[in-house]
């Protein structure tokens, strides 16, 4: 990710979304997960019924093992390339850097949540369409090996990703943690272990998929987390009310109003 | 930078060669996975035929068999307090027209005894083309679902002609297919535009955040004068307006509507069949399974209290049958269908009446292995079960369930 | 001292006005994705099944397990959104987003893959509560008399908001010699191989006294219960809300 | 840093499935692939390793058995071959592994099974090892208008050396553990530039 196209010397102001980058990021996001989609939509339930079958180990657990191996590159590259380049000087950029760097840190949590949508939304509820429907005969069925393995690690990837952005490139992030961000990141990667609990009650009890069985709740409140970017939100309000103020304007702060 | 058109063409192109290389057939699904104690000791199925296994959308299919709930049921496995006879099919191929136990519609939840008997009739009509392994399956509550017998069905046709009309009691036809939806989603379009009228007028007075944010904390106290009379109104109507069109489509759809009725949810018991034994006592003396070989081998004491002299004809547990040629045949239906059809061989011949008489049986196949039943003797509980078939010499049938311990044998 | 700096970019009005409409445009997006996302996978995995299947929407637990699972997200976005913007439509923002995400859903997996027929999965219609909630809240400008009034409006209100589109599955059919509703009979017909009609959590019948009045007793339960949940969720939406910064974690 | 990542992912990913030739350990199952057909293969050792079942590889020598199960019914109708001829080398862990060598099926074999019907679709072999040493298997089946081989390369009396298969995942999250800890432990703190005073 790339800073805005607005080249120095120009009006700050203008272009600091990036409206291609926003593009990118969304349409890329969109094909992956629509290339997911398309091939459960063609390998589910024809080789997908059956881990005992040769075509399930062809179709499936290849598709998990090449998500596997694809998630570690991909970790270490982004994770591995955002602290390697991260900003030694980073107190004393300029706020005009920083005020654009704010809203490339907003690209990321764009990107973020918008494959949280897609994990804990649609390939979510999909599963009830998958599971309430078969029968769960392992723990890497055609819409798990999606939902666990493939959107989940993906939006973590972004989450942490982001995080690593603001705390390499942002001088306010850099010198304190953010605790509402650490939440918001940390909180939907613990749905990752979770899935662990959600295998073992499935392998000993349930063998029923009930949705709103109290197995599944682990997965909610961990979902609730997602409201902590409320509090980054503010944090990010305050920041740029304070890289945005005019000479004869109240400099406005959290804590004036109490 | 990579030519950006010449990757996306080459990615379509590995995309299209692999749907075409993998356009194969479609497979079964899930039941050798579960755990083989519980696939031989609790719901033993026999007798299960389908009517037709290629038809087309609209036609129906009839399948039938026999279930046996087997009488030493694993502690750990709930009881069928409350169970389901369900089909087991990926999705709705099939609509279920109807479903019968023991003569008894299968529409409600029902308790069954272990130990006993019954008998089961489904009526399927095809909805949707696919070639699928179907299933009998029951469902027990907290136990799961129970497996049958598979059989390989083919529907051919157009999903677009299927229809499923019923009468109501208020004498209207409806088709399932499509009954109450277009009403559904005008209601879901219809708040969908208040919800987003809603939010837009909010959005559209923007910029709205970091401006408010400023504007409630420079108010401190009087924060809520940023509120104007106006927004007030617009509140107010809205919530006047949704009261009021609740209330009227409440109402309407009561005298559209005049007869209804809750979920029906209650359950039956249905009554067993008379014991299939007829009279034929087994104790089972010792049972082994000889591993490099895969055969069960196992001893029974038989007494015979029916009237004419019998024959082991089947062995048969977790839907797999072995066959004892000289008294009864069958033949695998299709590939996925275990049937050893020359699996079984005893000795000690037929059981004359009134004789008690030792039989020592074997049961070879593949299956033991590739159906991981052999697994049996790492389960926690190794004890096997299946039912035993004797004919006597009118071709009648007792049904006798066997289980007990089974001791491995490596060499 | 901080090492954090505190000197602006900028130095015109029309230039901040133009960062904060872009502030704007990309935070909303977000806001409404993240909304979707958690709003859903909590209600799914709360009231699933209820609103996923049409023989499940009873008229005891689906009635009161919807409104009080539902109330959270509103609550706390209410929270966030009002005491921090003074704006009102935290609960229209979390309904409309999770219809959105139900919707997209339905359509494409549970009839897109797995063929069923889309009038068995519609979602449950909750809107009006939410603009009620909203309503309630811009009105009184007080989230304690949002949380009594609008808490136990938007129990009442969801059931008979939703009688409009699923009375037509409650006219009674002979079938089988059985006696059954639409909604019953698509539930047969229909075949979940993994969902048996057993596991339905609905009503099996009453005790006594209120007989037939099972939906408003349901109904004012839920709304006493989505009171409670409001205020509860409304601290949560402020721990949420906080804006706590730390050397070390 | 990253290559030591890429290692740990093919350790990881070759405990799915590897193998000699025509004979594949997939998860707990091992099969033996014979042209489009699959039958499981099990190796036993009763006087040795009573309960333990092998993929193609004995690990002592003495009375052995080996036991093929069609998975696929077509088998039952056809006849199948087993023979086994000696071999001077290993198996290479290698696609040249399932090479069928005319040459090789030419010899003698070390032993044989003649062609035959298995109708219950279970083959048991039964052969004493007396002395270590490499063989390779030949598994030719032939039906009504088709013949297929499968050629698998195994040893008798060396036992395996490598990692066994239930360790590798626990070792190979242990390495990715210990990688990540003495990059912690190594890594200098990040000293960032004071802030200018302007």
């Amino acid at each position: 990710m790339s800073t805005p196209s607005t080249e120095m010397g120009g009006d700050i102001s203008k272009g600091l979304i990036g409206g291609k980058r926003i593009a990118i990021i969304f349409f890329s996001v969109f094909a992956v997960m629509m290339a997911w989609r398309i091939y459960q939509q063609l390998f589910a339930w024809d080789m997908g019924m059956d881990s005992f079958e040769p075509e399930f180990q062809t179709y499936w657990m290849n598709l998990l093992y090449g998500q596997w191996i694809l998630e570690f590159t991909l970790a270490a590259v982004i994770w591995g390339y955002l602290l390697k380049t991260r900003d030694k000087d980073v107190f004393n950029i300029t706020p005009q850097e920083e005020l654009k760097r704010t809203f490339t840190l907003l690209a990321w949590l764009f990107c973020y949540v918008w494959i949280v949508y897609w994990a804990a939304s649609f390939f979510a509820e999909q599963d009830a369409s998958w599971h309430q429907v078969t029968v769960r005969d392992t723990d890497f069925t055609p819409s798990h090996i999606v939902l666990f393995y493939g959107t989940m690690p993906a939006y973590i990837l972004a989450g942490v990703g982001a995080f690593l952005y603001a705390r390499t490139r942002l001088p306010q992030f850099a010198e304190n943690i953010s605790i509402p961000f650490v939440i918001a990141v940390v909180g939907p990667f613990m749905i990752l272990p979770n899935v662990g609990l959600n295998e073992w009650g499935h392998t000993f009890w349930f063998m029923e998929e009930l949705f709103t069985a109290p197995l599944h709740w682990g997965f909610v409140t961990l979902g609730w987390t997602a409201l902590a970017l409320g509090g980054l939100l503010i944090q990010i309000i305050l920041r740029i009310i304070t890289l945005t103020k005019l000479d004869d304007e109240v400099h406005v702060t959290e804590k004036m109003s109490d | 930078m990579l030519n950006f058109k010449k990757s996306v063409l080459m990615l379509l192109a590995i995309m299209v060669g692999c749907i075409a290389l993998y356009a194969a057939p479609a497979m079964a699904h899930g039941e050798k996975s579960q755990a083989a104690y519980l696939r031989m000791r609790t719901l033993l199925w026999y007798d299960v035929e389908v009517s037709t296994t290629k038809l087309k959308v609209n036609e129906e299919l009839v399948m039938t068999g026999k279930f046996y709930w087997f009488y030493d049921w694993p502690s750990n496995i709930a009881k069928p307090e409350v169970a389901f006879l369900n089909i087991g099919i990926p999705g709705p191929v099939f609509i279920r027209k109807a479903s019968y136990i023991n003569g008894v519609s299968g529409t409600n939840s029902t308790r069954f005894d272990i130990g006993e008997t019954y008998e089961f009739k489904v009526i399927l009509k095809a909805r949707r083309a696919a070639r699928v392994h179907m299933h009998a399956l029951m469902n027990v509550k907290e136990a799961g679902p129970l497996i049958g017998p598979g059989r390989w069905v083919e529907v051919t046709g157009d999903m677009a002609d299927f229809t499923n009309e019923v009468t109501t009691l208020t004498g209207e036809t409806i088709d399932l297919e499509h009954y109450g939806l277009v009403n559904a989603v005008k209601w879901h379009i219809f708040w969908g535009v208040i919800a987003a009228a809603w939010l837009l007028y909010w959005i559209f007075q923007g910029p709205i955040l970091i401006p408010r944010y400023k504007k409630v904390k420079l108010l401190g106290d009087e924060a809520d004068d940023m509120i104007t009379p106006a927004n007030r109104m617009v509140g107010l109507v809205m919530l006047i307006g949704t009261i009021v069109v609740v209330t009227w489509s409440y109402f309407n759809a009561y005298a559209q509507y005049p007869v209804t009725i809750p979920l029906q949810s209650g359950q039956i018991t249905i009554p067993a069949l008379p014991d299939a034994a007829r009279g034929v006592n087994v104790e089972m003396i010792d049972a082994r399974y000889r591993v490099p070989g895969r055969a069960l081998e196992f001893t029974i004491k038989v007494t015979n209290n029916t009237n004419s002299p019998i024959k082991l004809g089947e062995f048969t547990s977790a839907n797999i049958r072995w066959m004892n040629p000289e008294v009864s045949q069958a033949e695998p239906a299709d590939s996925h269908d275990p049937v050893a059809s020359n699996g079984m061989s005893y000795e000690g011949g037929a059981v004359m009446p009134g004789q008690t008489k030792l039989l020592k049986a074997t049961c070879t196949d593949a299956a033991w292995e590739t159906y991981r039943l052999a697994k049996l003797i790492y389960d926690p509980d190794s004890r096997f079960g299946g039912l035993i078939f004797f004919f006597d010499e009118e071709g009648n049938r007792s049904v006798v369930a066997i289980g007990g311990p089974l001791l491995p044998v490596f060499i | 001292m901080s090492a954090v700096h505190s000197v602006s970019a900028i130095t015109t009005a029309e230039q901040q006005h133009r960062i904060y409409k872009a502030f704007d445009w990309i935070i909303i997006p977000i806001v409404v994705l993240v909304v979707i996302g958690a709003f859903h996978i909590h209600a799914m995995l709360t009231i699933g099944d209820w609103d996923f299947w049409i023989d499940w929407k009873d008229r005891r637990w689906w009635v009161t397990v919807t409104p009080i699972s539902l109330i959270f997200f509103p609550a706390a976005l209410h929270y966030l959104l009002w005491e921090n913007f003074r704006l009102p439509f935290g609960a229209t923002l979390a309904c409309g987003g999770l219809l959105i995400g139900e919707w997209a859903n339905r359509i494409a997996n549970f009839v897109g893959w797995a063929y069923f027929p889309l009038n068995m999965v519609v979602p449950g219609e909750i809107i009006p509560m939410a603009l009620c909630l909203d309503a309630v809240l811009i009105i009184s400008r007080s989230l304690t008399i949002t949380g009594v009034l609008g808490g136990m409006l938007w129990g009442i209100i969801f059931y008979p908001a939703n009688w409009a589109l699923i009375a037509p599955f409650h006219v009674p059919v002979e079938y089988n010699g059985v006696m059954m509703s639409v909604a019953d009979l698509i539930g047969y017909n229909y075949v979940r191989t993994g969902t048996p009609e057993y596991i339905r959590i609905i009503e099996e019948g009453t005790l006594r006294t209120f007989g037939e009045d099972v939906t408003p007793v349901s109904a004012f339960f839920a709304g006493f219960i989505s009171v409670l949940a409001y205020f509860l969720w409304l601290y949560i939406g402020k721990w949420f809300s906080k804006t706590t910064w730390m050397k070390r974690i | 840093m990253l290559k030591t990542l890429y290692i740990i992912v093919f350790a990881l990913m070759s405990t799915a499935s590897w193998g000699h030739g025509g004979v594949m350990n997939e998860g707990n199952e091992c099969k033996l692939r014979v042209g489009p057909y699959v039958m499981n293969f099990s190796g036993y050792q009763p006087e040795n390793n009573v309960s333990k079942q092998f993929c193609d590889d004995m690990p002592t020598i003495g009375k052995s058995i080996i036991v093929l199960d069609f998975i696929d019914n077509k088998l039952r109708d056809m006849t199948v071959n087993f023979r086994v001829i000696k071999a001077e080398v290993a198996a290479l862990g290698t696609a040249d592994d399932g090479k069928v060598n005319n040459a090789e099926l030419a010899q003698t074999p070390f032993f044989e099974i003649p062609a035959k019907r298995y109708p219950t679709g279970t083959m048991t072999i039964t052969q004493d090892f007396k002395e270590k040493g490499h063989f390779v298997g030949y598994v030719v089946i032939e039906g009504e208008n088709e013949k297929f081989i499968s050629r698998f390369p195994f040893s008798v009396g060396y036992p395996n050396p490598g990692i066994p298969a239930g360790l590798k995942i626990p070792i190979a999250v242990f390495l990715v553990i210990i990688v990540i800890m003495i990059w912690l432990a190594r890594r200098k703190p990040v000293v960032l530039n004071e802030r200018k005073e302007d």
